[in-house]
């Protein structure tokens, strides 16, 4: 979705600048974000906290919105 | 046509009520005598669920008409406890957690209260084939099992 | 009303359409004439475990119910000529409770009492599972390979018929307008005589045959095999009787050799269907299967040694 | 909020088995479910459907259905209105058909009429013309090029061009180079796996009464595992704002996902607004089956490279999941959860959704997980079996711990998969003896869990009692759960607290009940609301003590001082603090609102003993021990019960469990007889082994544990199959027929 790419760097200091950020930079993504996505911030994930801060040592996962049964 | 009158006698208490030749008793308990302790599952007797007796046999209540129980005793859920003393099983359900959604929970409850009361010391094997027809999707029915054994060496004790 | 009900339920208007008429006729002859004056659907009420499931699922919507279980025997299980009678609203519990008929036809006894849960158990009837006419009707195999005759009544009176004549095709039988059953009888049985049932389910409990077999057998002095019936569920339109398998089994002792005449001639008198609860392979095979261990539960019932 | 550092806490309440507030009303047939609403003046609701399974709606004549004796409306999809969002639009049409009906029991048209038998004789009286068009049923046949099209225009961008307008999306997940990984591999398997549709099969089939005005004020009774759900569904598809509307969740007779979404509620409001009456509508078990959401069937491709030790260098998976007639998103949970148990260097999955002429698609339970899993824990199995490896040994090589780069992208943090692993190892079950024609199986199982959005409001009562308010209905136990937190955190007994589940209106948005979430993120959000509660009261003490607020501690259900500048002062218990709030400020209340976070995914691991009858294809499950991570157990009890229940869930699933579609696309058991739940007598006890590996996202340390035990069932079941039969099985259900033909092959 990202031009083929798995792991792509963007400067972001929250989840909701680093979407902003993605949906830029890799129109790719942008229909799966506006759709929903969870994140993934170093293992836990986080369904939809724009405000979550990130740094720049963070691993973050874009993942699809998550439900359950 | 006109709905037939029935008199029967429901937990002890006598009971006259008019219904429809095709109506189940399932349906008289619910909707004409409020007893809504029995609940519709299938419809088709393959989930216990309705499980009440007619004259001290275990039977599905939506596989019963109306108009058959005229003269009949019929024992439902809401017979169970004396008062505010729960029976046996019903207390041991609660301790055992035996129960989850708790919508099976009436018809297994007066099916296995049925059973004791022909087999007071059943082995597993035979509380499982005895609730075989009570449907379960929550529990896997393990603590069910476990709280119908607690409950008859509590009954066989007394 | 119920002193105890709830406040607050609805009233209930009536219903427009023309209802389902029920009687409860006070003798078989007034059984037998409200049934001949019906013109449209009539259908007869002893335990209604399947009528009202048909009921339910809009199968059937019969315009009168005939509910008959409170005439005089239709309750009773009464010796007969070393038999036994058994009334057509017996239930299979009430058939399990019942010793002398469960020591001389155990497996009459395991057929009714494989008919669904507990609680249907304690409804359905015989009578009712043969006049269903399913071909997976599990009392039905050993009151065939038990020989037994349903006594039927109708606008000429009574008849004598036996059981594997009723059933003529799934969801049909032999009877005629005005006429219901009564009362099986089970004949008397010799010493060294046994029966057995056994049917394939997926489950434990619950389901419909997707096959069945009863074999009754009857033992000499030594053990050998002097009379045999096999009968096989859910594999043909109506139960059916195998005579070759029951004769592959006369003179044996179960040895090797008989026993797979037996599923031999089983498994060839199959033409099953293939649907939701099984395969044509599946019933063939099952079949042989089940009328091979229910032949040894027989034979051992009945005292053989093998 | 992160795990509490109180290192080893002391936990009073929480632990313990207590008996859950709402017993005596369900053990005594009191307790009021769906069904059992009434209201005066209520009409009873009724519902045609659709026989065929794909078809153009040409008309539909209402008007001898709407001069029937006792019926008071008609109404179909033109009595609904338009919703911007497509969600909410296939919901309506999920509700009442448009232009087509997609699958067997779309429903087409509703009345309600003043009693059940003359609203059943009125939908015979309603006339569809129908203009039948050709259907699939099946996920392969659905995908090709030439398969009939359920809805056209459906598919993302991200479904290349050219493949069928059935594949609605497509998603990928893994890391590291596939081919260098294989060329590693000693031994590589690669099979194909397909899986039955299968259905909750809650007891309970849906049901609500609903009351709707004219002026768009009402109120709907029902069972549900989200009224908040159910009132945003009912406002977009009626057109009505959602503060007018009051949804309340009566008690719920199961759900297990099916559920998270509606069917009849909007109808039966339709139908209210449109009689000015109170309608019910409690659907039929054959309804549930036809017309409400199964989980998804599935066609698999896995392969896997293994070198002779055991290690496996490479993976690779393609999910092929129908989730009926609407775009479904569940193949996406399939495809990360695959391979979650694994350490890999190199992994790939792929996920297609596909629709076809079935029922939509609802979650069950960790939805997508179960079927993929299963695929994956057979080919390690049949691996080990290969190789002559343990199959303890060889997951144990392979297993996921901290710091794992999962399969699907995070890293891993404390997780219980090797600790589950080794206690299955330890268990006397792993190495007891097996008899003829027996097989062992077991597998590993997974699942997220999720947090959500959570409302919790806690009152402190000026008797000294705590009412709790949350919004998510009790669908197994959860009420004493959270009981138990807000006594465990305010230091008082667990029978001082009252749990109750709020209306719509009474509090604000809850997520559904889904993902395992409730004893989480409702208890989070309770432990929170119970603290503010707590700095509340330390406040008032404060100031009758005339102390700094930092001065006063809360311990044990008292304030008291602390600190060198606090001074002597006796401690004052909860509920002196309560009876003279009215002087200190007003009544106390904490309170607390959050996206919960920080879930804790779940491991667990099932092993399971099967004997198969070689003459009949039958299987007895023998011995079946569940071992799973539950973080911090609250209730035992439920845990366990959770953890039983949906084992036997599996089990269904593995052994008979199925949707039958016959050749003109129509369900043919649409009933508890030939749709076959596991009853008493078919399973020996569950025995299950509770680990506790705290997650560190919540305070008590609490994970999710109700979803991941019907994800190794499958597997372990097949497994142990497999081994007793001595053939490879990959298809499920293993029902006997299918077992003896491929015993006979």
């Amino acid at each position: 979705m990202a031009d083929g790419q798995e792991w792509v760097e963007v400067d972001a200091s929250n989840f909701k600048q680093l979407l902003d950020e993605l949906a830029t930079k890799h129109p790719g993504l942008a229909p799966q974000i506006k759709r929903g996505v969870s994140l993934s911030l170093d293992g836990v994930i986080y369904r939809e906290a724009w405000f979550t801060e990130i740094g720049p040592e963070n691993e973050i996962i874009l993942m699809p919105y998550m439900v359950g049964g | 046509m006109k709905m037939i009158p029935v008199e029967t006698t429901i937990n002890g208490d006598r009971t006259e009520f008019l219904c429809n030749s095709d109506e189940s008793l399932l349906d008289v308990l619910r909707d004409r005598l409020g007893l809504t302790g029995a609940k519709e599952g299938c419809g088709t007797g393959d989930c216990g669920a309705c499980s009440v007796t007619l004259n001290g046999r275990l039977v599905c209540s939506c596989l019963v008409l109306g108009v058959e129980v005229d003269g009949a005793e019929v024992e439902t859920i809401e017979g169970m406890a004396d008062g505010e003393t729960l029976h046996p099983l019903q207390r041991i359900f609660i301790e055992e957690a035996a129960l989850q959604c708790g919508i099976c929970t009436p018809g297994i409850l007066i099916a296995a209260k049925s059973l004791l009361e022909k087999n007071p010391d059943p082995t597993d094997t035979e509380v499982r084939y005895w609730l075989a027809g009570n449907l379960c999707r929550c529990t896997g029915y393990d603590k069910i099992i476990k709280a119908v054994q607690k409950a008859a060496a509590e009954m066989r004790a007394a | 009303m119920h002193e105890s009900g709830c406040a607050a339920f609805a009233p209930f208007a009536e219903s427009w359409k023309t209802q389902m008429r029920y009687v409860k006729p006070e003798s078989y002859e007034a059984a037998s004439a409200v049934l001949v004056a019906e013109q449209g659907i009539a259908r007869i009420l002893t335990g209604g475990t399947d009528v009202l499931v048909m009921l339910k699922a809009e199968v059937v919507e019969p315009d009168l119910m005939v509910d008959i279980k409170h005439l005089p025997g239709m309750r009773d299980i009464v010796s007969e000529d070393g038999g036994y009678r058994i009334g057509a609203a017996v239930s299979s519990a009430q058939l399990g409770e019942h010793a002398g008929v469960k020591a001389m036809w155990p497996g009459v006894v395991e057929g009714a009492e494989l008919i669904g849960s507990t609680q249907v158990q304690n409804r359905a009837t015989m009578v009712g599972n043969l006049c269903t006419a399913s071909p997976a009707a599990d009392s039905v195999p050993a009151l065939v390979t038990a020989n037994a005759i349903a006594r039927v009544h109708g606008p000429d009176g009574a008849r004598d018929v036996p059981v594997v004549d009723i059933p003529i095709g799934p969801g049909k039988t032999s009877l005629l307008k005005g006429e219901f059953i009564t009362s099986t009888y089970l004949p008397a049985r010799p010493d060294n005589a046994a029966d057995a049932y056994l049917r394939f389910i997926p489950r434990t409990e619950m389901d419909i045959a997707v096959s069945s077999a009863a074999v009754s057998l009857e033992l000499d002095a030594s053990g050998s095999v002097t009379a045999a019936f096999v009968a096989l569920g859910a594999v043909a339109p109506t139960v059916r009787l195998v005579p070759d398998a029951g004769a592959a089994l006369i003179g044996t002792k179960l040895d090797a050799a008989a026993i797979a005449g037996l599923v031999a001639a089983a498994e060839a008198a199959c033409s099953p269907i293939t649907d939701k609860r099984g395969t044509i392979e599946f019933r063939t095979k099952t079949a042989g299967v089940l009328a091979k261990r229910a032949a040894h539960i027989a034979y051992s019932r009945a005292g053989g040694k093998t | 909020m992160a795990l509490d550092h109180q290192a080893k806490r002391d936990f009073k309440v929480v632990g313990t088995r207590v008996a859950r507030p709402d017993g005596i009303d369900k053990v005594t047939g009191k307790a009021a479910y769906g069904a059992d609403i009434t209201a005066p003046g209520m009409l009873f609701g009724r519902i045609l459907r659709s026989p065929h399974a794909h078809a153009r709606i040409k008309s539909i004549d209402v008007s001898e259905a709407a001069k029937a004796p006792g019926v008071k409306a008609v109404v179909t999809s033109a009595d609904l209105a338009s919703p911007d969002d497509e969600y909410y639009a296939d919901i309506r049409d999920n509700c009442l058909a448009r232009e087509k009906v997609l699958y067997d029991g779309h429903a087409v048209a509703a009345v309600a009429a003043t009693s059940k038998a003359a609203a059943k004789a009125a939908i015979r009286l309603i006339k569809v013309d129908y203009e039948i068009l050709p259907h699939v049923t099946d996920v392969d046949e659905a995908m090709k090029p030439d398969a009939p099209v359920v809805q056209e225009g459906r598919a993302l961008e991200n479904v290349p061009a050219g493949m069928s307008q059935n594949v609605t999306s497509h998603f990928e997940f893994g890391h590291g180079d596939l081919d260098a990984g294989f060329a590693k591999a000693d031994k590589i398997i690669e099979r194909t796996f397909k899986t039955a549709a299968t259905h909750q099969g809650y007891i309970e089939p849906q049901a609500c009464m609903a009351s709707l005005g004219a002026d768009g004020r009402g109120e709907v009774w029902c069972c549900t595992q989200g009224q908040y759900m159910v009132r945003a569904n009912c406002a977009e598809v009626l057109g009505i704002e959602a503060s007018q509307l009051r949804v309340i969740s009566s008690e719920i007779g199961g759900g297990f996902g099916g559920k998270t979404t509606t069917f009849i509620e909007p109808v039966a409001l339709a139908l209210s607004r449109k009689s000015g009456k109170p309608v019910k509508i409690v659907m039929t078990r054959e309804e549930v089956l036809r017309a409400t959401g199964p989980t998804v069937s599935t066609s698999m491709d896995i392969k896997i490279g293994m070198t002779n030790e055991g290690r496996i260098t490479a993976a690779r998976g393609e999910l092929r999941y129908q989730g009926g007639a609407f775009p479904c998103g569940t193949v996406e949970f399939g495809a990360q959860a695959a391979f979650a148990a694994y350490d890999l260097e190199a992994v790939q999955t792929l996920g297609w959704n596909v629709m076809t002429n079935r029922p939509k698609e609802i979650a069950y339970r960790a939805p997508g997980a179960p079927t993929s899993i299963y695929a994956v824990e057979s080919v390690v199995d049949e691996l080990c079996q290969e190789l002559g490896l343990d199959p303890l040994d060889v997951r144990l090589m392979n297993a996921a711990r901290k710091g794992t780069l999962s399969a699907y992208g995070p890293t891993f943090s404390e997780i219980g998969l090797v600790a589950t692993l080794e206690a299955a190892k330890a268990h006397p079950h792993y190495n007891a003896p097996l008899g003829p024609n027996q097989g062992r199986g077991l597998s590993c199982g997974f699942w997220f869990n999720f947090g959500g959005n959570t409302c919790v409001s806690l009152n402190i009562n000026d008797d000294g009692t705590i009412g709790v308010v949350e919004g998510n209905p009790d669908i197994g136990g959860s009420r004493a759960s959270i009981s138990m937190m807000a006594a465990e955190e305010l230091g008082v007994p667990y029978d001082k607290v009252r749990t109750v589940i709020a209306d719509t209106t009474s509090l604000g948005f809850n997520d559904v009940t889904d993902g395992s979430r409730v004893t989480f993120a409702v208890g989070l959000a309770t432990i929170k609301a119970a603290r503010a509660a707590i700095q509340e009261m330390c406040k008032r003490v404060a100031k009758i003590w005339g102390i700094d607020e930092d001065a006063v501690l809360w311990e044990d259900g008292f304030a008291k001082p602390s600190g060198p500048n606090a001074g002597t002062h006796p401690p004052m218990s909860l509920a002196e603090i309560a009876a003279i709030a009215g002087n200190t400020g007003g009544p106390i209340a904490g309170h607390h609102e959050v996206n919960a976070d920080g879930a804790g995914v779940s491991f667990g691991v099932h092993l399971v003993d099967t004997e198969v009858d070689p003459e009949t294809g039958a299987t007895k499950i023998l011995r079946y021990t569940i071992f799973q991570d539950a973080g911090k157990a609250v209730h035992p009890d439920y845990v366990e019960g959770q953890m039983q229940g949906g084992a036997v869930q599996g089990i269904g699933w593995a052994l008979n469990e199925e949707y039958i579609y016959g050749e003109d696309g129509r369900l043919q058991n649409a009933g508890f007889l030939d749709y076959r739940i596991p009853v008493a007598s078919d399973l020996p006890s569950i025995e299950t082994v509770i680990l506790e590996i705290p997650n560190p996202g919540h305070p008590y340390g609490v994970r999710g544990v109700g979803e991941t035990p019907i994800v190794p069932p499958l597997a372990a079941i097949s497994n142990a199959v497999s081994r007793a039969a001595g053939v490879r099985m990959t298809e499920l259900p293993m029902s006997p027929p299918r077992l003896l033909k491929a015993m006979s092959a």
